[in-house]
């Protein structure tokens, strides 16, 4: 729900190109992608503004999947395709969205009762940072800007799972995967998994675990690349 | 004959005091009481507090010209920050404009919780964040809460779909969202709605909001909300 | 919502006949009736189980009152007629009782939400007693039988006026409007006014203020009968 | 493809385990999940605590048969004693039965919480009276309230009118009672419905409980319950 969604992914095949190994970083299709495919069929699943939203593209129809947007859709379908919208339906992003089949509609209240409940099996947010404690850092970079949260604080602690999509270091190289969060908190200890640029990791009581990489990135070269310490899965 | 319908947004938006907290329902342009706070604009009270969800954007936006007059000297929101949000952003920089960031879920808890005589509750939303800085925690069951308190307003402008005059409420879709918790939770509630319907139209089982929880409802039938434009 | 609603006026007459004045007590109807006409029209009302129930008779269906039932109902009309029922609306007594036109239904949580947060104008109940600090009993007479509660306390605590009907004292003659209260209390400082058979009486920070008593029974009389100090109004 | 239909009561009942919490819908005869309740005796859960609002009347309806089957430790109520409740009575009587009386509406409001994720609240309800014997209180802006806890179970059954394949509930007037709130409030939740309707037949803004709620739902079209004897 932040509006400062982390720019993601499409960097990091230059770098590639010039390291001794072959390996390219996967870009925001890529990354929706891989996370989707750990949907199964009858999840109900908030994706955050953003990236996230990319998601709900690489879930076939015939999975079913209930996408929750947090202003009160359950169900929502794809945005809609002109020239004639149904402007009553918009989503957490403030877009004419189009309802599924079977959809329902809820006021602010019960939708955020559903959140907090812990009624969706899974909420995919954006992050600048995230720690091997669970703890993440994605609505504001300072809280000496003007700040806006909107929804990110209560998705991320009422959801079943958290799993973030975001890139593996900034653009500079900077380490977003780290120890401990620097940037102001979202949620403590909430994240479950993290979907990456470079790699699929787990966050375990004993810290980070890896379940993937990139082809022809190693463990050793991801473990650079990250600040906490990675373990293998 | 118990009968709530006003004839003009004036009549609609009389007697609103100087130093009221304004709920304002809507979740962007849908649901939103745009000709209502239009009419507060005319209607003159200041010193508002306003609580909604959003701070609007651009210029020309009711809320945001209520904004842009002085007229209010807090908002309450979850998201006052837009790429168009211009105006909020001159008020509340240069200290004419207080903000309370309230993240959208407790925003929505805490104004259902005024609305259900339930004075504080307590929620896991921003424990441990900056956005709990100061207020009372409790470890239950081994998990860290927050404590919240529950949110009243003086007065609440909602948008409907339908109206009667017992000022029994339903909604469209998306123009849902805040609409319905607002209006348990303020002293004086004052619909807007795109249809007039005899009493009776709207089925037991259909009725969003029991009109016991409505005071005015004026008829304004402006059509369909425009295209949405995505803030991200 | 008691099930033990005391049972209410009928036997005031016999003393009456018996004293040196001429008074009548209210009788049941009668005390419905006398606190139906402090009614206003657009009051949205919850009448307890049993006899604040035949205040509703006493409402003119001219006069626009919302009759609430806790069990979610919003414009309750009078019972159903037979033979031919809607069996699936009951009210709060679990009688099969009619919706008027524009009537509206909730569950539990939202019809509560309603009473607890003051959107009734007015509950009414029955009692065993009622104190002069506006303290009162009507939910068990005592707490070493088993107990049933329902919705009292809540309507109690929650409604924006809550009036009593009641006899003004028991059958053999013991005060039932006090000083204070011995029976398990329902609510603390929650009535407003009292409606008994033989008056009507204001609960105010001075105590019991008389509104009105039957013809023929002096403020005295009255006084004897009370066992809380009365104020005349 | 999602559905949630199930072909019998049997199935539909299946896996609930010993010493289940289980939430038990309706309000009397309406909206009471009765064949599930029946399920519940032939399914043989047993160390059960009930919670419902009523203990049951009679001796030959499916709660009063659970409760003297003896499968039942606790019940959690607002109103067991009926004029026809003997079996409840008998067994509380006899230490058999623990009871948990809650007012009706704080038992409403502590379901709401635990499937709301709020995990305590304060209310007025109960404050200064034998029901808040033992509990914390907290005086707020000069008034005195009782700090309630959520109220969760393992398995809710609940009665609707109207279910599709994923599990989306409509209910019928006084049925809708109980049955939306529990339906929030725990982990198995299962539905009996008068009607099984197409995916798409209740329209967005219709359904009441959305499917994301209930994980079974078993087609029952019992007809209309039986005319109401006040319990008064």
């Amino acid at each position: 729900m932040s509006m400062q969604s982390p720019d993601q992914g499409g960097s990091r095949s230059r770098e590639a190109a010039r390291g001794a190994n072959s390996w390219q970083a996967r870009d925001r299709n890529a990354m929706a992608a891989r996370l989707a495919a750990d949907i199964p069929e009858g999840w109900s699943v908030n994706l955050g503004i953003g990236i996230p939203l990319l998601v709900g593209d690489f879930v076939p129809a015939e999975r079913e999947v209930i996408f929750h947007s947090e202003n009160g859709i359950i169900g929502m379908g794809p945005l809609q395709k002109g020239p004639k919208l149904d402007t009553w339906i918009v989503n957490a992003g403030k877009q004419n969205v189009s309802l599924r089949t079977g959809a329902s509609m809820v006021g602010h209240a019960d939708s955020f009762a559903m959140i907090r409940g812990g009624h969706l099996d899974l909420c995919v947010l954006g992050a600048f940072e995230v720690a091997e404690n669970g703890d993440f850092a994605n609505w504001t970079l300072s809280l000496k800007s003007v700040p806006a949260v909107g929804g990110a604080m209560d998705l991320a602690a009422g959801a079943k799972r958290l799993w973030l999509l975001m890139d593996h270091t900034s653009k500079d190289g900077k380490a977003k995967v780290k120890r401990s969060c620097e940037l102001p908190l979202t949620a403590v200890k909430a994240v479950k998994r993290v979907y990456t640029d470079l790699a699929v990791l787990d966050v375990t009581p004993k810290g980070f675990v890896v379940l993937d990489i990139v082809a022809g990135l190693s463990f050793e070269e991801l473990q650079a690349r990250t600040e906490a310490p990675l373990q293998r899965s | 004959m118990i009968d709530k319908r006003v004839a003009s947004i004036a009549a609609a938006m009389a007697g609103v005091k100087d130093g009221s907290a304004v709920m304002i329902g809507g979740f962007g342009a849908v649901g939103h009481p745009r000709e209502l706070v239009d009419g507060l604009i005319e209607q003159g009270a200041r010193d508002l507090t306003v609580i909604a969800n959003n701070a609007g954007s651009g210029r020309v936006e009711p809320l945001v010209r209520l904004l842009s007059a002085g007229r209010v000297r807090k908002i309450i929101c979850s998201f006052p920050r837009s790429k168009g949000s211009v105006v909020f952003d001159e008020l509340h920089k240069a200290g004419k404009l207080e903000l309370e960031l309230v993240p959208q879920g407790t925003l929505a808890e805490r104004i259902r919780a005024a609305g259900a005589g339930i004075p504080a509750f307590y929620t896991p939303t921003a424990f441990g964040t900056a956005l709990a800085a100061g207020k009372e925690t409790r470890e239950i069951d081994g998990r860290g809460y927050v404590l919240e308190h529950a949110l009243k307003a003086d007065v609440a402008l909602i948008e409907a779909w339908q109206a009667d005059r017992w000022g029994n409420l339903t909604y469209r879709t998306s123009a849902r969202n805040f609409n319905p918790v607002m209006a348990t939770a303020a002293g004086l509630v004052i619909a807007q709605s795109q249809h007039l319907v005899e009493l009776g139209e709207i089925g037991p089982d259909m009725i969003v909001t029991p009109g016991v929880y409505v005071d005015r409802v004026v008829h304004v039938p402006y059509g369909d909300p425009p295209p949405a434009i995505a803030n991200d």
